[in-house]
């Protein structure tokens, strides 16, 4: 299989999708001619015109609320978020119209609508450009949210995003771009709501997401040399939560620990333990679910604070071994 | 610094006039005995609507359009099927004049299995998407961003149709509407926004709140073309938005309509009129759109006492009907609350 | 003691603070006249008059933002959405400034800002109207949340943040404003960050928030019938939370029920149970930690399906009853 | 429907016009030498800045406002201590030239203990709140509503003090700002609205994106005067700001200026430029605002070259000084970044 990037995966299930279904089009600031503020959809407004890259004005809550708009009257629209910070503008359509038209309505509105965002920190673009927020949106019924951490998850989950029927939040780490992983030329998806055990193990369950999936399988190639073995399941949705696959794996190991880069308070993690609480592997727990996750700052803009506000790697290694030496 | 007092052109019509201007207007007699009927079924759905609510028949808030009559008529007997509507909490007039069902209006508002929303929604959600009602909205301009995205949509679909978006005076000031003018504008789409200026929002006069009133400057500040009419004058408003529809149709871009009116009832069920006096309603209930369209029409002996009693008579069975049917329609079933999140 | 309501308790407390310290204003839509929606700010306009009851038009954005920039430069605003749900129109200056700025200053700035929020279901108000959108605040470092549960915890903790020097979510919920409680006329506050249990037990510590604090003692009431000691800790502010107190609570009872309205799916119910785990309680815990929550659900307009859509009495006298009986 | 074409006004001002300018306004030789001296430090700021970036000694994003001198420096020089400044991401020409300490400017660029946000906040957020510098925005329009704030405070406290808020002409899209106006104008409130347009959003040409350029339009849709000016004159918009900034102090409510002016460098650091041509850059660069305001100087005999020469050299050595400075300057210590976010 050919070795592509994150980006041209994200914008090679753009395209092909856009090939496939005239529908389907491009909402943003900058996405044209610039290519996007992460080049993701650099050279589509050759292929499609302006009639499809539909570059906008700096106007988040419109770019939403027209998605929406035209996603509830047949169009699938694929909004972009310079920055997933900028949702915060746009918190209205999304979440008071597009994720509830449907259940206002009593069952007869579609909001066929993706909006992707890149989240995160490591770029130095400090605290209004490197939140990670995808727990805010987690909290919405009606929304579903994606975040790949390859580039074959990334391309197969945004096609399946695109043809699913609900608005989808598909948040991309920034750092992610640039990483690569092979990905099949055929055309396929990835169901929505099924988890990935990127690394099997016997000694403890690590969930982690995006760019900590990374980071949490050096952590596991470290303390396997020390002998021990990390399970490191990575959800890709993370709603809907594959419990059931995160369930099964704590219930083979024992132990969890979430790693989220998301700040602490009121993280997702806290949902991925009290989802274990409600499953039989709670009964196989051999040490207190744990969790590590971003600090509760905002991001700092020097490099070193920077990193210190998030998990690293040392720290998951760190957090495991604790986590494995706990003794009741 | 305080916005100018508001005041569209109240004109006495002439007799001669009215017939004059329907025949202009392309309306026939029958089409403007059909306009008073849909007023006085609107009036009568509110006033019914009202009348539920004090016997305590419904469970939530309401807003009622009585007053309101001329615009939604106005503008119901110029829009088209295949045009869309965005509507707003102050709906119920817009629906019924753009034909919508009031045994499935009544039994949503009265929450039942039968309504709109199969009760899910209530008087502030309702909607018909199949019928190209996309609802009104429980959120002030929360239809306006939504607008400038059906507007992208038929222009990409390249269909000769117009989103109709519905908003207040108070609505005015959020600024989504300056980021959907914005849009509609640089792209020239089918958008027609169309301001209810009822001189409320929920208690703030529209003068105190707004720098500037008319709001047409708002949309003229972004090229968009704008109307201030006296909106308790139906015929005036069906003159307007015919050509502001016409407009938007023929690919020009968006148009702003915005109608000077009054609601008679409080904002909503908490509203105790502390803001307004009895005097300035009662003054507002002699430009009574039903009364000055009512008057017309009996001066140009289109109408009479009798048939407009018959007419009375004939629609209050229509809104009897409909409590009826809401009233013995089935409750939602509370196993069933789970369902149609998700597509 | 004298009796008064928890509508009643709130505008003393925003009475006596702007009569001691002219600083604070109240800034919101329909606050004047018409004394707010839920009639909280009734006849203050006559003692303050409109240059500190500053109505404005429906503007929520800037709203939040006045606040936040008239914070910045030494006022305390106090600022009302009419409903909890608005706040996701005015995330962008309460999240991205007024949660910030002082992070982002290295320290240099503070923003003393009480946001008033009307939250919650019943009042048949449906999707837009009836949101309990708590813990998406509770996410946000450099916000704090408070949700008081009856008349003399809104006064004292409304006093405490009214003279907090940070931006406060301050959560009320609208079937609370009539409910009467005993509040002192002498002036008091209650520290922010501070549990309160609300019933003392020993068989089950259930902690709930707002309205979920009565129907818990109500749930209580009917289990000590059978038997069952309930223990319920209202944490009353939700960021700080107090995990001292409720894990002191779980290390007696050794059982955990979290009762929110707000929806499940990452609701702040998992933010209990994973800092409890970070506790030395979970070593005391004979079941596994449960949470009861708000259905993943739009609320529904009709008056049955808005009840069955959040936790009602007997859900937590069931909920209760299945925790205490289970067995490893 | 795309705008017309921005242009405003581009003089060829006359040598003895400058001085007797300059007199009106109160100038002195010495106020006029300063003026230069300021628009030369900003300028080998940003230059400084961007070889930093490229040593790779720079960690993050910035943006950076050469060729837009003309503005801050006509602006800085207008402004009092007291009154409170809300700047946007290109912000470091308004912060010198409001008197700024480049030293920790240039620490906080570099991400260092010693900067005016200790590192925390970078080139975005650069700000010195006890000196009435509420910050540099990451948002775009991030201040805009901070301003009405601002103004209220201000007004609440009757102080003489303006606030000015500047953005830029992609912000003008945002609806907070049509919030915002409508909010300072029924209030009166003293806030000075300054949109530095500069052609370019990220990389959308203002004429594309916006309805209707200027925009001064839209403040004037709210009853706000409006101005639209050659933000490339210094002169022009010292005169300008010092109206516009007086009416604010004077209690007659908020006012808005709009200056013409562009940007030399790329919109950041991720920019390719492919959206503007370099016939188009060189162009502006023969409308660049040092060289024809030190033209005009040489020709009124207040700088000869070797002046000029002189001032470049100190200019370089106050920046040369802050770079040492930074990079003399401690790191923050990582065991600290949790501090600072509660009060
Ligand atoms: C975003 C938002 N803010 C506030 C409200 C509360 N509210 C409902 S209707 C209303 C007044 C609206 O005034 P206007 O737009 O003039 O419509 P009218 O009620 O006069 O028809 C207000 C403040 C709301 N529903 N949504
Ligand atoms: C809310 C928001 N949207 C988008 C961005 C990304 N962004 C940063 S600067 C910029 C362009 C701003 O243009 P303008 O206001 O004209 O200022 P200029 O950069 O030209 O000085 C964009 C799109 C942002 N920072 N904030
Ligand atoms: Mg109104
Ligand atoms: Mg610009």
């Amino acid at each position: 299989m050919p070795e592509i990037t994150y980006r041209e995966a994200i914008k090679n299930a753009m395209v092909e999708e856009m090939r496939r279904d005239e529908r389907v089009f491009l909402i943003g600031e900058d996405i044209g001619t610039y290519g996007g503020a992460f080049g993701v959809s650099a050279g589509m407004l050759e292929e499609f015109g302006p009639e499809r890259i539909v570059e906008t004005p700096i106007s988040e809550d419109a770019i939403i609320g027209a998605a929406a708009g035209a996603a509830m009257v047949g169009m699938r629209p694929i909004a972009e978020m310079m920055f997933m910070d900028f949702i915060l503008l746009a918190l209205e359509p999304l979440v008071n119209q597009a994720a509830k038209a449907r259940y206002m309505f009593g069952g007869k509105a579609t909001v066929p609508m993706v909006v992707r965002m890149p989240g995160g920190s490591g770029t130095g673009a400090a605290a209004q450009h490197s939140q990670s927020l995808e727990t805010i949106l987690m909290h919405i019924p009606g929304i579903k949210v994606v975040a790949p951490s390859t580039p074959y998850d990334a391309k197969g989950l945004l096609v399946s995003s695109i043809r699913d029927a609900n608005p989808i939040c598909f948040v991309e780490h920034k750092l992610l771009y640039k990483t690569k992983g092979e990905v099949p030329d055929e055309e396929y998806s990835i169901p929505l709501g099924v988890a990935d055990i990127k690394r099997e193990g016997t000694d403890i369950t690590v969930v982690a997401s995006g760019i900590m999936v990374h980071k949490s399988l050096e952590a596991a190639e470290t303390l396997a040399e020390e002998g021990i073995s990390v399970e490191v399941v990575d959800p890709r949705t993370l709603r809907p939560l594959d419990v059931d696959t995160i369930s099964k794996s704590v219930k083979k190991t024992g132990r969890l620990l979430v790693v989220h880069e998301a700040v602490k308070t009121a993280g997702w993690a806290g949902e991925v333990m009290a989802s274990v609480s409600e499953t039989p592997a709670w009964d196989y727990l051999d040490a207190p679910m744990r969790r590590l996750a971003g600090k509760d700052v905002p991001i700092p803009y020097n490099r070193e604070l920077e990193l210190a506000a998030v998990p690293q790697v040392e720290d998951i290694v760190e957090e495991i071994r604790a986590i494995v030496q706990y003794r009741y | 610094m305080r916005s100018e007092n508001l005041n569209a052109n109240y004109d006495n019509e002439k007799t001669e006039d009215v017939l004059k201007k329907a025949d202009v207007l392309g309306l026939s007699k029958e089409d403007l005995i059909d306009m008073y009927k849909t007023m006085i079924q609107i009036r009568l759905f509110e006033e019914m609507a009202d009348k539920l609510y004090a016997l305590g028949k419904v469970h939530g808030t309401m807003h009622l359009s009585a007053g309101q009559e001329g615009v939604a008529v106005g503008t119901g007997t110029v829009m088209q099927k295949v045009d869309y509507l965005l509507n707003h909490h102050r709906g119920h007039g817009h629906f019924i004049a753009s034909g919508a069902d009031v045994n499935k209006m009544m039994a949503e508002f009265l929450g039942k299995e039968t309504g709109y929303c199969k009760g899910r929604g209530g008087s502030m959600h309702i909607a018909d998407v199949e019928a190209n009602n996309l609802g009104a909205n429980g959120i002030v301009g929360g239809g306006i961003h939504l607008a400038a995205g059906v507007g992208l949509a038929i222009k990409m679909m390249k269909e000769p149709r117009v989103v109709l978006v519905i908003f207040g005076d108070g609505a005015a000031n959020q600024g989504i509407l300056h980021e959907s003018f914005n849009m509609s504008a640089i792209w020239d789409l089918p958008v027609v926004y169309l301001c209810e200026n009822n001189h409320y929002g929920m208690s703030a006069d529209v003068t105190r709140v707004s720098s500037k009133v008319p709001f047409k400057g708002r949309a003229e500040a972004h090229g968009i073309p704008g109307y201030f009419i006296d909106g308790n004058d139906v015929l005036a408003v069906h003159e307007t938005m015919k050509e502001a529809v016409e407009h938007a149709r023929s690919g020009k871009g968006p148009v702003f309509v915005e109608t000077e009116t009054y609601r008679y009832f409080g904002h909503s069920k908490s509203d105790r009129n502390l803001y307004r006096t009895k005097e300035e309603i009662q003054a507002w209930k002699e430009k009574d759109p039903i009364g000055r369209f009512e008057t017309l029409l009996i001066e140009a002996k289109v109408l009479n006492d009798k048939a407009i009693k018959e007419i009375y008579q004939e629609m209050s069975q229509v809104i009897d009907e409909a409590v009826a049917f809401a009233e013995n329609s089935p409750e939602p079933d509370p196993s069933e609350v789970t369902e149609w999140v998700y597509a």
